[in-house]
């Protein structure tokens, strides 16, 4: 299997533990992944919220270098990343009058044929369950996580068509295979604040901070996300600082028998490797 | 006070909304389910109804004033459950175009000013790079130790790299012009 | 005093004129009756006979209008004489010159170019074949004979009704020609047939069809060669494209009775508005499907429907090409 | 001659004039049109000044017709045909032309409105031109109304029609009537007990000498018309007679199985035999069953596997056992060589793993015998009539055993030596052990059966020698004990031998010399029992030789699993063409095949490939590729046979061409299973017994419906966690070198617990406990569904409304809570009948809640989930619901989630205001965002959006106050009433403001719910007002017949009969007399399809003529 | 071209097209003022003369409008005009009337949005081909 990667700014920057562990995870499971070639920031939510046509330009950069690409499917680890290239494919097929506008912006033409996934969406339906269980080497018996899913990835739902925006189980699917114990929690989907972080600490603190006490109350040994946003965000703006906030990724590559470092879960704040070592899952 | 008088211009405000944003406010029923979902919504941030009730009602400078759509984050949980399924972070755009296009101030000048550096680094560099963003941001606001604390950590874990802050980096021609282009049509 | 009569043709195969040798004891019969006054095709008459002639009492026309001379004598004659009778589906209906009218015709679009070249110049081209009763300065045919070549025993029927007055062994001619009553009471009266009299039945050709019909569902066309029929069941009921559901009669199922399909020269029976919307709504309401996709599948095998339900019609009685 | 038109222009205010220039085409048509002897214009042309304007011109100014240019004709048609006909015009000389709903409410362009409304105008006078006077017929009204659905609006209607002394059919879809107000609690806004107020009604409606209620029943078909409809009801069983059943309850409590019950709610669980609450009506019981398991559907002899399997996990064995024997005289045989159909479909197949009923079955099979008392039911009372059964196989053995019950004396004649047919001969012993089928067999011996071996039919006995002993019946079943020929060169070598001839040396121990190297030529059952066998006998290599791939062998997997381990080898893709040897086989020759494209079968046809014949050495070949019949036997039978060599016996009956004689199993059918030759043996026993007990043949019973097969969310509740037992089987090892058996059975313990996986999927699992346990013997589980056909004038439908399926809200945590529950679920726990005895508590700890939370608008008001319309009861509902809830624990709060309090009732805002004043409900304005767990509590989480603030509260049970919506199966109601519906599946009533009981059609008419949400005083003066058309009709007595119907000029007709098929209505057929069409005008309704197709115009629909649909267009455009 | 105004004949079934022709109405469903409507029993009703008249008397389009399939009220009435729909498409299609002339729509009688959008829509189609000659 193969397919075209867009990782996205942050996980060229505070991200790399996303970055390296999906590079890992997609190698062990036979995705041959190929970064698009010079690709560029998708504007992320600064540009959608200040201008409209300037976020989908972007956006087509980026899914025109993709169509430069022999394959089919891009896979993006980074859900706003995601959301905005599938919704920019969407806009443009639906209005031929922006097509046009766009099209002479990037200075390409755009087929707009491209499969666009998110990392977890695609381990999700193309890989799955089943597929993941048959790489674990080491199950992560006795785990107890909290798994997290943000919003980006789900919602809204006629926009990113993935999952159950308000009770997604993909993810727990996966972890379930890891060998992992998931929770039950009304939490999945809560917003943690997202790009507020910077500029308004206090909402994101209050947001993050009761996510973090409901998996607490849940007596989850971590919170697993799939968004470096949510990572950074739950992983700094929490009380006490304890609960560690993993990639989904990282607990796969553990379970394949990758090692933590080169996971990277030692760069987190809240440590996890603690924790790890007490179940016996990291020597 | 709100004054009424029947001229058209009262929905000329209401009609450009709901043309640049391809959202039908006059289908909102006013049922509050999406303030109600909305993480930002609090005692200061109206949320998205009272956004919505405000440009239903014709009050131009109160909605381009409202802070609801600068803290929107564009999460989509209010356009998931709304009834007439109207998406707001479709309309937060629509009023920071217009407020632009009109000069209003930014009512919430440290989000406008995150989203402005953040944007000139995508512009300058084709990609952002975040710390640099970050520490522009604590500079700018005069909080330039602020995070320093769990930077400080990370830093000590080899999370992130002190380099990693410092301007610099290069740059993306395509994407320059992408910028330029989109000025130039405006 | 014998009545005076002129037996013409205008463009056409001359069948129509042929069958008027045919009839009863032939010619010479109708010579007792009646005083032929101009007959081109027999008696060399020209149309500087015509000219001279004051008037007429009987014409026999037959052939469609599709040239200058065609208009010229069908007015001249109508001048002339009193009872205009329309012979053939090519003079009744147009007949099958009249499928000319699907394309515009080459004179026209050579004179279009301007590059008509001397010799297709004559004769001169009507731009649309029409009808006897089509042409503009013809206000009324006062009966016809319809049918591909129009029969004998129609045509002998008219000519006895128009010519020979109530004579005694019209009454035979009338029953073999199973003319309807309504006609058939005023000439025997000696009132003549009333005006616009069609000489053949009123139902359609299934009336006198001899074929066994069971039901139709029609599941898919078929060429003649396709549908092998010993069991002398109804040919549209085999998928063959027969349309004497949707003909006058009068030929009494000639052509269907021997397995060929009718094909429609009697024209459509009286009380509908177009052949071919009739033929269409017929055939079309017993396809055997409800599904979309095979409905199209059986409409898309019906080739030439124009051509088909219109063979001897176009001019007259195709309501989307009049006019 | 002319006619002398009116024409009459309506201004309707300003709702025509407003757009349409009504003075300017009311000019222009007096002037333009000859015909148009008048022409005016009017404010209000329906008013009675603007019909007397009608009236005065007819009767003065002698009109001939009357244009009507107005409102839609569906509005005032019958008004203005009235007018005219008042001035004595006959009112279909009257032409009706919309200007207002199609052209003034349509536009805002007067220009172009105006030019529309003329031309439809113009359209309407060529048109009326054409009209003809026209009667329409009269016809008496059958006086009985059809009330479909038993809701309080349909009671209602029934009382009003019953009580004035009319017939009226009930029906109802559920096992009692009452509809949604029986699971109600109180109503509002006077807090009655909705259980008083109701159950009155319903009893007098189940006791009234007028009222015959059908429940469980639905309206399959309506055809006539209005006074004389023909109604089809399709009446589901309920199993328990109502006349017999005392309503005692004994049933109850022995029934095994456990549901979920939908009257409360899924609050608690019901057995299928039950009766929703004590007053319900009717007061009897009533099973519930949703049709023939997949199990029971699959196999072939219909045995009851859910039925054994549940009173097997009740450890009741012998009852198990003679469910098995109702269909399966042969447990023990059957649960060893049964290749179960049934466990492939099996539902918890779909959970987790099938249930092993086959092994169950055996199970019970073998304890009897190791018991050693043989189970049957008691022989019903000895009769004279013999019967003589030729073949002891089991198709002729199971009819032995059904007939000897039914008190045949019967004799079994047998060739061979031995009885059991191919289970004696054809099944080796490791699969079948002898003494196991003789053990069952001699089972029958002991009812009785006469089993003579060695007697061979045509030669030792024969038809004629039978009946002179006084047999009456015959039963042939025979088998196909012949191996089908190869048709290749060298089959008559020494050392070929037969597959079937092999097995039955075999089993008969007669010698089968078979060599070290056997070639088994076939893929079926009888070619690896062949190769098992030849492996068991000693031969050295045994290779299965088959033409196709290892996925089409027909074979069982398990025998080729089970015989690869055993080591025999398989060579597929080839097929013999040459046996080789000098009088005794010594070679074959085979082919290489490949395969082709698929032939009939589906399976892809083996082709050989062209020079890759091989040979190799081989001792002994078995062609083992199908079994044929005797022919010197079959062809001495006199009876006609089918074209491939069996026995022809008519479906259903099994009867031959000859009288008296039947046949069944192989020999009628071809090769096929064990389970279909009992299924034929039984089949047979039956005609047999009808043909001597009542002389003719009769087909069988039908068969019951299949049931849905998805996996319902109920039966994922009752899958008990057990998994699959595994057969316990005999090692490899000890095979070798004897027939042992295989499988080893199952243990009582394994048996009971494989009972206990089923999921009982058919709801009633016809276990017949309940059966034994009824007094009055009220319960017949043999039941079927009828269809009854009714005459019936009018019909009321009141079919009522279904409740918004909660779950589609996600965010409101509806099945993932059980304190989230819907507002009818909180009527159930209000009421004194319900789960909790009319405590508010909460479902998932039984403690009283303190904070209780209800959450409006829940599938109302919402375009995204399809609901955009209010459903108009939520509010008052929820009041009510806070104020029973108060009252009930008065330290409790109450919150209410609303958008607008919608109160429009007598009494209903008062009583709204004291919830809000006495009971002091919180009442916040905004719509629920999300319900969610947090630190273990539910938290309510919206907008109160009159302080404009994200607020959230903490719940002990939340209330969600769900929509009404239209009934599931509303689409099913509309085909088969034929009635249009709305966008939510409402039907449609005739007119919104002065037809709101009528419909589109005469004679049906709309009460309650059923036509849009409303509440209870609504449902019963709808119901009332229903009722009073109905008996207007009847008080009538006659209705008029639309003159509006098809008819045939015979002048023109020429019988090509193209109308004839097209009719629905068969309205039209062909008259040989007048070698025409002909039409019922009481049959035809008018549609004009036969019209539209006539190829000569020969039929018209009076009033929608040709000529005057062609004037209307040409007068439109001209 | 800019002041044509196309004139379409629409048949309308009685039972489902016309009530939702009726209830745009009701609604006040804005629609070209193009469509002239003969209320028929049944789509099935509809006689392909009627359509060819239409057209030969000078309309620019004709629809059939009736129940959608599975709910006419005469059971199949829709059905034979589905059959005739294809037949007589071919038939106008060889005479040169362009395909978006004619159509045949099911509209229930709770579509009247549906019944002001097909209206709408078929007209300014109309609009584009121009006059029939």
């Amino acid at each position: 299997m193969k397919a075209s990667y867009y990782p996205g700014c942050s996980l060229e920057g505070t991200a790399k533990p996303y970055d390296h562990s999906s590079r890992a995870v997609c190698e062990a499971l036979g995705i041959g992944l190929e970064d698009i070639p010079d690709w560029s920031c998708c504007g992320s939510s600064p540009a959608l919220k200040m201008n409209k046509d300037l976020s989908t330009a972007l956006a087509a950069h980026n899914l025109a270098l993709s169509e430069t690409q022999s394959v089919e499917d891009v896979v993006i680890p980074c859900p706003f990343c995601f959301r905005r290239l599938l919704s920019a494919q969407a806009e443009l097929a639906a209005d031929p009058d922006l097509k046009a506008r766009i099209e002479g912006a990037v200075e390409a033409e755009i087929q707009g044929t491209t499969g666009i996934h998110s990392l977890l969406g695609f381990l999700a339906e193309r890989v799955g369950a089943d597929g993941v269980r048959k790489k674990v080497q080491r199950p992560l018996k006795g785990l107890r996580v909290a798994p997290y899913y943000g919003c980006y990835l789900v919602k809204p739902h006629d926009v990113t068509g993935f999952d159950d925006p308000e009770n997604p189980t993909s993810m727990d699917d996966l972890l379930t295979a890891l060998g992992a114990e998931t929770v039950d929690w009304d939490f999945k989907t809560e917003c943690c604040g997202a790009g507020l972080a910077v500029s308004k600490t206090e909402t994101v603190r209050d947001l993050c901070r009761r996510i973090v006490a409901e998996a607490v109350h849940q007596k989850a040994d971590a919170v697993v996300v799939a968004c470096q946003l949510c990572q950074a965000n739950l992983d700094m703006r929490q009380d006490g600082g304890a609960m560690p906030v993993l990639y989904f990724t990282q607990l796969m590559g553990l379970a394949f028998g990758m090692s933590a470092k080169d996971l990277g879960l030692k760069h987190h704040l809240a440590s996890p490797m603690k924790m790890l070592k007490a179940k016996g899952i990291v020597s | 006070m709100l004054r009424l008088t029947g001229q058209p211009t009262e929905r000329a405000f209401l009609h450009k909304v709901m043309e640049m944003s391809g959202q039908d406010l006059l289908d909102c029923l006013q049922c509050g389910k999406c303030s109600g979902s909305c993480p930002i919504a609090s005692e200061t941030v109206a949320g998205p109804r009272r956004l919505i009730a405000r440009i239903l009602a014709g009050m131009k400078d109160e909605a381009l004033e409202d802070a609801t759509w600068w803290y929107c984050v564009a999460c989509g949980t209010c356009a998931g459950r709304c009834p007439v399924e109207i998406n707001m972070y479709e309309v937060a755009t629509a009023l920071c175009e217009i407020a632009e296009a009109e000069g209003v101030k930014p009512s919430e000048p440290d989000i406008h000013l995150f989203e402005e550096l953040f944007l000139k680094s995508v512009q300058k560099t084709g990609r952002v790079r975040e710390l640099q963003a970050v520490m522009q941001y604590n500079l700018r606001t005069f909080h330039p130790f602020k995070d320093m604390v769990p930077g400080m950590k990370l830093i000590f874990k080899g999370a992130i790299s002190p380099k990693e802050m410092l301007p610099g980096g290069g740059s993306d021609p395509k994407v320059a012009r992408i910028f330029s282009r989109l000025a130039e049509k405006e | 005093m014998k009545p005076k009569i002129a037996i013409v043709s205008a463009s056409g195969c001359r069948a129509c004129e042929t069958t008027m040798l045919d009839i009863h004891y032939g010619v010479s019969a109708l010579n007792r009756w009646a005083e032929i006054q101009f007959w081109p095709f027999v008696l060399g008459s020209s149309m500087a006979d015509l000219e001279r002639i004051d008037h007429l009492d009987v014409c026999f026309f037959s052939g469609a209008i599709a040239t200058g001379s065609d208009r010229a004598m069908a007015e001249m004659l109508r001048k002339k004489c009193d009872r205009l009778v329309a012979v053939g589906a090519c003079a009744a209906y147009g007949g099958m010159p009249g499928l000319k009218n699907l394309k515009k015709p080459a004179t026209a679009e050579a004179a279009d170019r301007g590059d008509l070249p001397e010799e297709l110049a004559l004769p001169e081209q009507e731009n649309r074949v029409r009808a006897l009763d089509g042409v503009d300065g013809i206000d009324r045919v006062d009966a016809v004979v319809p049918g591909c070549p129009a029969p004998v025993n129609l045509v002998w029927a008219a000519v006895s009704a128009l010519v020979c007055g109530g004579e005694a062994d019209a009454r035979i001619t009338y029953a073999a020609a199973r003319l309807p009553e309504e006609m058939v009471r005023p000439i025997l009266s000696g009132l003549g047939p009333p005006p616009g009299a069609v000489f053949a039945g009123e139902k359609a050709v299934c009336a006198t069809c001899s074929r066994k019909k069971e039901e139709k569902r029609f599941k898919a066309v078929k060429r003649p060669y396709q549908a092998y029929e010993s069991t002398g069941r109804c040919l549209l009921e085999q998928g063959l494209i027969c349309q004497g559901i949707a003909t006058r009669e009068g030929c009494g199922g000639l052509c269907t009775g021997v397995g060929v399909p009718c094909r429609g020269c009697y024209g459509k029976p009286p009380a509908t508005f177009d052949p071919g919307a009739k033929m269409v709504s017929a055939i079309s309401s017993t396809f055997e499907t409800e599904k979309p996709a095979e409905i199209q599948k059986i409409a898309d095998d019906f080739v030439d429907m124009t051509g088909c339900f219109y063979r001897y019609t176009l001019p007259a009685q195709c309501m989307l090409m009049k006019g | 001659m002319k006619k002398k038109i009116g024409v009459y222009v309506c201004q309707c205010g300003t709702n025509i004039a407003g757009t349409v220039d009504v003075a300017k085409i009311a000019d222009e048509i007096a002037t333009e049109n000859e015909d148009v002897a008048v022409c005016r214009y009017y404010k209000y042309m329906c008013s009675e000044p603007g019909q007397k304007l009608i009236r005065d011109d007819i009767a003065e100014m002698g009109l001939d017709c009357v244009v009507e240019a107005s409102c839609s004709p569906k509005m005032h048609e019958p008004t203005f045909r009235n007018a005219v006909s008042q001035a004595g015009m006959n009112p279909y000389m009257f032409e009706m032309v919309n200007i207002r709903e199609h052209c003034s409410w349509i536009s805002k362009n007067p220009d172009l409105a105006t030019k529309k409304a003329k031309d439809l105008v113009k359209g309407g006078i060529s048109r009326v031109a054409h009209h003809q006077p026209l009667q329409g017929t009269r016809k008496p009204v059958t006086p009985a109304a059809l009330v479909v659905g038993g809701g309080i609006a349909g009671i209602t209607a029934s009382l009003k029609i019953a009580n004035a002394g009319y017939q009226v059919y009930m029906i109802e879809k559920d096992e009692i009537i009452g509809g949604r107000m029986a699971q109600f609690d109180k109503t509002f806004p006077t807090l009655d007990c909705a259980g008083c107020t109701l159950t009155p009604k319903t009893s007098e409606v189940g006791r009234h000498p007028n009222v015959e209620i059908l429940t469980k029943s639905e309206v399959a078909e309506v055809t006539g018309f209005v006074g004389n409809f023909k109604v089809k009801v399709r009446q589901k069983p309920r199993y328990v007679s109502t006349e017999k059943c005392t309503g005692c309850g004994d049933c109850q409590p022995v029934c095994p199985i456990d549901i979920t019950s939908d009257f409360e709610v899924g609050l608690a669980t019901r057995h299928p035999i039950s009766r929703p609450f004590p007053q319900a009506i009717p007061n009897t019981y009533s099973i519930l069953r949703a049709g023939s398991p997949p199990c029971q559907t699959a196999c072939p002899a219909g045995v009851n596997a859910v039925g054994y399997m549940n009173l097997t996990g009740m450890g009741k064995y012998d009852e198990a056992l003679a469910v098995v024997r109702e269909r399966m005289p042969f447990a023990a045989v059957c649960g060893r060589i049964c290749f179960h159909p049934c466990e492939s479909v099996c539902k918890r197949g779909l959970l987790d793993d099938p249930l092993a009923i086959c092994y169950t079955k055996r199970f019970l099979g073998d304890r009897e015998l190791a018991r050693g008392e043989f189970v049957h039911p008691p022989l019903k009372e000895a009769k004279p009539d013999k019967v003589a059964i030729v073949g002891a196989g089991p198709a002729g053995l199971s009819a032995a055993y059904y007939l000897a019950i039914e008190g045949y004396p019967v004799t079994v004649f047998e060739k061979l030596p031995v009885a059991g047919g191919m289970l004696a001969v054809g099944i080796p012993d490791y699969r079948l052990p002898r003494d196991i089928l003789n053990a069952e067999i001699d089972n029958l011996k002991g009812m009785g059966v006469e089993i003579r071996t060695g007697v061979a039919f045509g030669t030792d006995v024969t038809f004629d020698s039978l009946e002179a002993e006084g047999y009456k019946s015959f039963f042939i079943a025979t088998g196909l004990h012949n191996s089908m020929s190869l048709k290749i060169q060298g089959e008559d070598l020494e050392g070929v031998v037969g597959g079937t001839d092999l097995l039955r040396k075999v089993s008969l121990d007669e010698p089968a010399a078979i060599g070290k190297k056997v070639v088994i030529i076939g893929g079926g059952n009888v070619a690896i029992d062949c190769a098992r066998s030849c492996l068991r006998m000693g031969a050295d290599e045994v290779i299965v030789l088959y033409r196709r791939s290892r996925e089409e062998m027909p074979a069982w997997d398990i025998e080729v699993d089970e015989a690869e381990h055993e080591g025999v080898q398989f060579m597929f893709l080839a097929a013999p063409t040459r046996l080789i040897g000098d009088g005794k086989l010594s070679r074959i020759e085979y082919i290489r095949m490949e395969l082709g494209e698929p032939d009939d079968s589906g399976r892809r046809r083996p082709q050989p490939v062209e020079g890759s014949e091989t040979v190799m050495d081989v001792d002994t070949v078995v062609p083992a590729i199908g079994q044929a019949s005797d022919p010197d036997f079959i062809t001495k039978l006199d009876v006609e046979l089918e074209r491939w060599g069996t026995i022809r016996a008519a479906e259903g009956t099994l009867a031959t061409t000859r009288p008296g004689v039947f046949a069944g199993g192989d020999c009628a059918l071809g090769a096929a299973s064990f389970v279909e030759a009992v299924a034929h043996g039984r089949q047979a026993a039956e005609s047999i017994h009808h043909y001597l007990a009542h002389g003719g043949l009769r087909p069988l019973t039908p068969s019951e419906t299949p049931m849905d097969e998805a996996v319902t969310e109920d039966e994922k509740r009752r899958a008990k966690p057990i998994p699959r037992q595994e057969m316990p089987r005999l090692s490899e090892a000890k095979r070798k070198g004897n027939f042992d058996e295989v499988d080893l059975g199952f243990t009582e313990e394994m048996a009971a617990a494989e009972g206990r996986r089923c999921l009982s999927c058919s709801l009633c699992c016809q276990c017949g406990e309940c059966v034994r346990e009824c007094g009055p013997q009220a319960i017949d589980l043999r039941e079927t569904e009828r269809v009854r056909e009714l005459e019936i004038g009018a019909i009321v439908v009141a079919t009522g409304i279904d409740i918004f399926d909660a779950g589609r809200y996600p965010e409101y945590g509806h099945g993932r809570y059980p304190d989230v529950i819907t507002n009818l679920q909180f009527e159930r726990l209000c009421n004194a009948s319900g789960p909790t005895g009319g405590k508010v508590v909460r479902p998932s700890d039984g403690k009283v809640p303190r904070s209780v939370v209800f959450v409006q608008c829940v599938g109302s008001r919402d375009r995204a989930k399809g609901n955009e319309y209010c459903s108009k009861v939520c509010c008052m509902i929820s009041a009510k619901q806070l104020s029973i809830f108060k009252h009930h624990n008065p330290d409790g709060q109450a919150y209410v989630f609303y958008i607008d309090n919608r109160a429009g009732g007598k009494g209903y805002e008062e009583f709204l205001r004291r919830t809000i004043e006495e009971d002091e409900a919180r009442y916040i304005r905004g719509r629920v965002a999300r319900v969610f767990r947090e630190g273990g509590r539910l938290v309510v989480r919206g907008e109160d959006s009159l302080a404009g603030m994200p607020v959230e509260v903490e719940a002990d049970m939340v209330v969600l106050a769900t929509g009404l919506t239209a009934q599931k199966d509303y689409t099913a109601v509309a085909r088969a009433l034929n009635l249009s519906t709305d966008q939510y599946g409402f039907f449609i009533e005739s007119h919104p403001k002065l037809g709101p009981v009528e419909t589109s059609l005469s004679g049906i008419f709309l009460a309650g719910g059923a036509q849009g949400p409303k509440d209870i005083p609504e449902s019963v003066a709808q119901g009332g007002a229903a009722g009073a058309e109905a008996l207007a009709l009847f008080s009538v007595g006659e209705v008029e017949v639309e003159p509006t119907v098809a008819g045939v000029d015979e002048r023109l007709c020429t019988g090509c009969r193209t109308c004839v098929e097209l009719c629905a209505y068969n309205a039209v057929s062909f008259s040989e007399e007048c070698k025409a069409a002909f039409i019922n005008e009481a049959l035809c309704q008018g549609c004009g399809t036969c019209a539209a197709a006539c190829p000569v115009a020969a039929i018209h629909v009076q009033h929608y003529t040709p000529e005057q649909i062609m004037a209307q267009i040409e007068g439109i455009l001209a | 071209m800019t002041d044509y105004e196309p004139k379409i004949i629409a048949f309308l079934c009685n039972w489902c097209s016309y009530v939702a022709a009726d209830a745009a109405g009701v609604s006040r469903f804005q629609q070209a003022a193009n469509v002239r409507v003969i209320r028929v029993f049944c789509s099935g009703m509809v006689d392909p003369s009627y359509v060819l008249k239409a057209f030969s008397s000078g309309a620019d389009a004709v629809l059939v409008a009736g129940c959608h399939p599975g709910d006419c009220h005469y059971i199949s009435g829709n059905m034979k005009a589905l059959r005739r729909s294809f037949l007589l498409a071919n038939l106008l299609k060889e005479m040169g009337v362009d395909e978006g002339r004619f159509r045949l729509e099911w509209i229930a009688a709770s579509e009247s949005p549906r019944y002001a959008e097909v209206i709408n829509e078929m007209s300014e189609s109309v609009r584009q081909l121009g006059p029939m000659h």
